[in-house]
């Protein structure tokens, strides 16, 4: 048996290393690679709650979280194609259009 | 010099470009350039934006040549421009001298050069056929083809002892008369093609994915195809009925029944239509050939040294790709003074950037496949 | 049983999430998330969620991660590579991570555990974990459901309106 | 019985059946030549043994043999990784596939979505081959593969979608079980149809090879690999042949399950509908010509996708009401 405090360790630590990687990097991609690392973590602790529970509701939502993910996914990466189309823009501290 | 120097460079410059645009050096080495084609494709995605043809890579002088040797020397040379339908280019070059004199081919002779003419139509259309399918990916009717155009060569080496590069014919007529086995096998050959020519429609006429890929595509109108100098079945399959069988005959086809088949949309599948309908009327020549063959000589008597008179001249025969001619400045001397080659693919290969802009990349396979180029002339 | 095969996901989760933020090749770090996908469905497996181990290989490794490949390949990786690869802002950045880890640990080490309740799933054996699963989705949460496709619906139409070409350009 | 006997058998059988599986995927390509040679009015391989048995080893040696090169501008890790990729789940899924009514490595409660996912891994072998090889004929063939084969998997899961209602189980051995009253292919006609052109594009074959087009893309991912690399790949399309034949045939023909009245070993019926389901294949590539890459996609989305969701729906309306 797994105890919960393993699931959520582990949890804890991906969410670091995926924060880590958003704040730290500025390619865009491995920013936006670094949130589906941040989402997994959730995950890793949604299943965890899930088996200590017994409770089917943790996987669920789980699956909310992957499908969610590839709304971001899909939309990150559209914005990425048009800013690399129009300006060839791969970091993140380039896009300073909006900047004052 | 200079200037080709220019050319070069604007390729190379043009292939410089965006951040969308995908250039793509299709060829000399590509399985579907039909030979050392090579085309630079811009793509936008699948799209082709932009398309450039750089040919060449064949070129070995064959017009200089001629410049140089006499005039019966030149024959075998002219085998190595269409050399899938190589006795149709000895006939080209043959008849063009011959127009300078006023000899009396016989009768025989020009029946067999008509009937020899049309296995060549014959080969070159099968391995058209051949070819084109598998480009689109029917890869069945390329061994099928393939049966059949062996069957042509087999007769031409009855006939002439080669089979790629026949050397057919001679100027005044033949060298010796074809053997009664040629005869009898092309009599064979054509009782049983037209079943083999259903087969490949079989495979082919009605079938969806082959309509898909070639209904609308590479669609050129009439008025375009006579602006762009087409000719041969692209030409026809645009709708334009003209045929240099009918237009200026040659050999024996003054004499003989057939139907020019023409096409009304002038896309891909058009020309394939045309083409297979020119199959079976080809068989309806040979036929006719067989028949009427009469009795004779088939050679004049002409010269021991052939020096036309001074002067120029022009004479093409319908290919099987398309209006072959020769133009021809003799100075009274046993070489010519000139030769110039009109070479059907080089023209035709000239509409390829409008029948292809626009389209997908794999239509410009489908496209070159149609218009049924070899680089042997179309480089010289 | 379970445990040492815990350890060896986590830890292979662990090592290829951290080469995935230090690459510079975005490829690279596309593919090692793959392979930390594959350890954490091996995880779900442990964790007796096997069709959810299955939903993250075949929606996360083979959907959302191939579209990444596929928008990587139409950009230009190569120039991407060789420029600086770290945010100016990043020593800043370490320190909000430590201070997270900080917090998140302090919870975390305050917190009482209850004892592990009986799980009533056998792995592998009983086939109710998949019904179980579409039953409570289709049920209880079926409003939560049609929530996320109609946010799947909007992200597709948003995804394709951002990546379509300008007509005029 | 002890976990190391358990083990020792799992072993066994897994040994078994990659061998067995190895050795008919390497038959398949005798196969496809023969039948190919035949339907094209000649004799295939003929030299290496009787009739060209022994061709497949032939070539296997060769392959093996020759040198393996490495553009040098490739990728190197990723160019060497992609073979694999592709190559290892078309294996995988073998683990979960019933050969007979008792001889299975293993059976699930996932088992069809298990295979789903598994084989939709092999895209990432074939994007990668792309890429790496930094030529841009293989990026080409990478992007289209990928476009290709994600949109294919949706059609081919959905597809699954009806007989798995009918089945009411993910299990593959169950779902043999669940046809014993008929096959599926009777009931599904339409998921069937669906099922099997979506397997062809899956697997590339003909008419839907557009990511290996030889004529346009000479052979799109993989141009740039030789030798042992390029066997993969090779391999790895026959082994999800067998992969795509093997679920067509438990999900609509009762896998293992013979015809009542004629008593045969469930792998005897297992085989025999095997090898009719790669006739078919192999039979098509002789006889269609390619799709273009938009046709493709229009016969994918226009055309297949609203007949299954139909069917999906019409199988859970008459289930509701009949069942």
């Amino acid at each position: 048996m797994i105890p919960i405090s393993h699931f959520l360790t582990l949890g804890a630590v991906l969410f670091l290393i995926g924060a880590a990687g958003v704040l730290m990097r500025r390619n865009a991609i491995i920013i936006l690679l670094s949130i589906e690392l941040m989402l997994n973590a959730v995950n890793v602790t949604l299943i965890g709650f899930s088996r200590q529970w017994a409770d089917l509701s943790g996987q669920v939502f789980a699956i909310f979280v992957i499908a969610v993910a590839a709304c971001e996914a899909a939309v990150g990466l559209a914005i990425l194609i048009s800013l690399n189309r129009d300006k060839t823009i791969m970091n993140v501290d380039e896009v300073n259009l909006l900047k004052w | 010099m200079y200037e080709i120097e220019e050319t070069k460079s604007e390729i190379q410059t043009k292939t410089v470009t965006g951040a969308d645009e995908l250039v793509v050096n299709m060829g000399p080495q590509h399985p579907s350039t039909h030979g050392v084609l090579r085309v630079i494709l811009h793509l936008d995605g699948e799209t082709v934006t932009d398309l450039d043809c750089d040919i060449g890579y064949l070129h070995r002088g064959t017009e200089k040549i001629g410049e140089n040797i006499t005039y019966s020397m030149f024959i075998p040379y002219t085998d190595r421009l269409d050399y899938i339908a190589a006795p149709s280019n000895n006939l080209a070059w043959v008849t063009a001298v011959e127009k300078f004199f006023d000899w009396e081919i016989p009768i025989r002779a020009n029946y067999i050069r008509s009937m020899v003419g049309e296995f060549s139509r014959i080969a070159s259309h099968l391995l058209w056929l051949a070819t084109h399918a598998l480009d689109i990916g029917a890869m069945t009717v390329f061994l099928w083809c393939f049966r059949e155009r062996e069957m042509v060569l087999d007769l031409f080496e009855t006939a002439f002892g080669g089979r790629l590069t026949v050397n057919a014919f001679r100027l005044g007529g033949l060298e010796q008369d074809v053997p009664a086995k040629f005869l009898t096998l092309a009599q064979e050959f054509i009782d049983i093609f037209p079943s083999r020519i259903q087969d490949y429609e079989t495979l082919l006429t009605n079938n969806r994915i082959w309509l898909q890929r070639t209904r609308g595509v590479g669609v050129i109108s009439g008025e375009d195809a006579v602006d762009f100098g087409l000719s041969g079945p692209l030409l026809r399959a645009s709708g334009v009925n003209y045929d240099l069988r009918r237009a200026k005959p040659y050999a024996a086809y003054p004499y003989l029944d057939f139907v020019v088949p023409t096409g009304e949309n002038g896309d891909i599948y058009d020309r394939y239509i045309v083409r297979i309908e020119e199959l079976r009327q080809s068989v309806k020549i040979i036929q006719q050939c067989l028949e009427q063959l009469p009795d004779g000589p088939v050679s004049c008597k002409t010269p021991r040294t052939i020096k036309p008179p001074v002067g120029e001249i022009y004479h093409s025969i319908e290919n099987p790709k398309g209006e072959f001619g020769f133009y021809i400045v003799s100075d009274g001397s046993e070489t010519p003074y000139r030769v110039r080659i009109r070479p059907p693919s080089f023209v035709n290969l000239a509409a390829l950037k409008k029948l292809c802009v626009g389209g997908l990349l794999a239509d410009v396979v489908a496209v070159i496949g149609s218009i049924d180029i070899v680089l042997g002339e179309c480089d010289r | 049983m379970e445990l040492p095969f815990f350890y060896l996901f986590s830890a292979g989760i662990v090592i290829t999430s951290l080469f995935m933020i230090t690459r510079s090749n975005v490829i690279h770090a596309a593919l090692l998330l793959v392979l930390s996908f594959f350890f954490l469905a091996g995880l779900f497996v442990l964790a007796g969620a096997e069709f959810l181990a299955a939903v993250q290989v075949l929606i996360y490794s083979g959907g959302i991660m191939v579209l990444y490949l596929f928008s990587i390949m139409l950009m230009n990786v190569q120039v991407a590579v060789r420029i600086r690869q770290w945010h100016r802002q990043r020593f800043f950045a370490i320190l909000i991570v430590l201070i997270l880890g900080f917090e998140i640990w302090s919870v975390l080490g305050k917190g009482v555990f209850p004892a592990m309740k009986v799980w009533p799933w056998k792995l592998g054996a009983t086939p109710g974990n998949v019904e179980a699963l579409g039953s409570v989705l289709y049920t209880k949460f079926v409003f939560p459901f049609e929530v996320v496709s109609i946010l799947l619906l909007a992200a597709m139409i948003g995804a394709i309106v951002l990546a379509k070409k300008r007509i005029d350009s | 019985m002890n976990i190391a006997t358990e083990a020792l058998i799992a072993f066994i059988k897994i040994a078994v059946v990659l061998l067995v599986v190895s050795l008919v995927v390497a038959y398949l390509t005798y196969l496809e030549r023969k039948i190919i040679a035949h339907i094209q009015m000649r004799m295939g391989p003929m030299r290496v043994g009787w009739h060209g048995l022994l061709q497949p080893i032939a070539d296997g040696l060769k392959l093996f043999l020759k040198e393996d090169i490495i553009p040098s501008k490739s990728d190197k890790v990723v160019f060497v990784l992609a073979p694999i990729m592709v190559l290892v789940p078309a294996f995988v899924v073998y683990s979960v596939l019933p050969f007979s009514e008792n001889f299975y490595i293993t059976q699930v409660n996932i088992g069809l979505f298990l295979i789903l996912a598994i084989s939709s891994l092999g895209v990432f072998g074939v994007v990668m081959a792309g890429w790496a090889s930094n030529s841009k004929y293989s990026l080409l063939g990478a992007l289209r593969s990928a476009a290709q084969m994600l949109s294919y998997e949706i059609f081919l899961g959905f597809a699954l979608i009806g007989p798995l209602m009918l089945a009411g189980s993910l299990n593959m051995q169950k779902i043999v079980e669940a046809q014993s009253g008929g096959w599926f292919v009777f009931s599904q006609p339409l998921a069937f149809i669906v099922f099997f052109i979506a397997a062809l594009a899956e697997t590339n074959r003909v008419p839907f090879d557009l990511p290996e087009a030889e004529t346009e893309l000479v052979s799109g991912f993989h141009t740039e690999y030789s030798g042992m690399k390029f066997a993969f790949f090779f391999l790895a399309e026959y082994a999800n042949i067998m992969v795509v034949s093997t679920v067509g045939i438990t999900l609509f023909f009762g896998g293992w399950m013979g015809i009542p009245g004629i008593p045969l070993p469930g792998f005897v019926w297992f085989v025999l509908k095997l090898a009719t389901m790669i006739f078919v294949f192999i039979w098509l590539r002789a006889t269609l010509p390619r799709y273009r890459y938009d046709q493709l996609m229009r016969v994918g989305w226009k055309f297949m996708f609203p007949l299954v969701l139909i069917n999906i729906f019409l199988t859970g309306l008459i289930k509701y009401l009949f069942l």
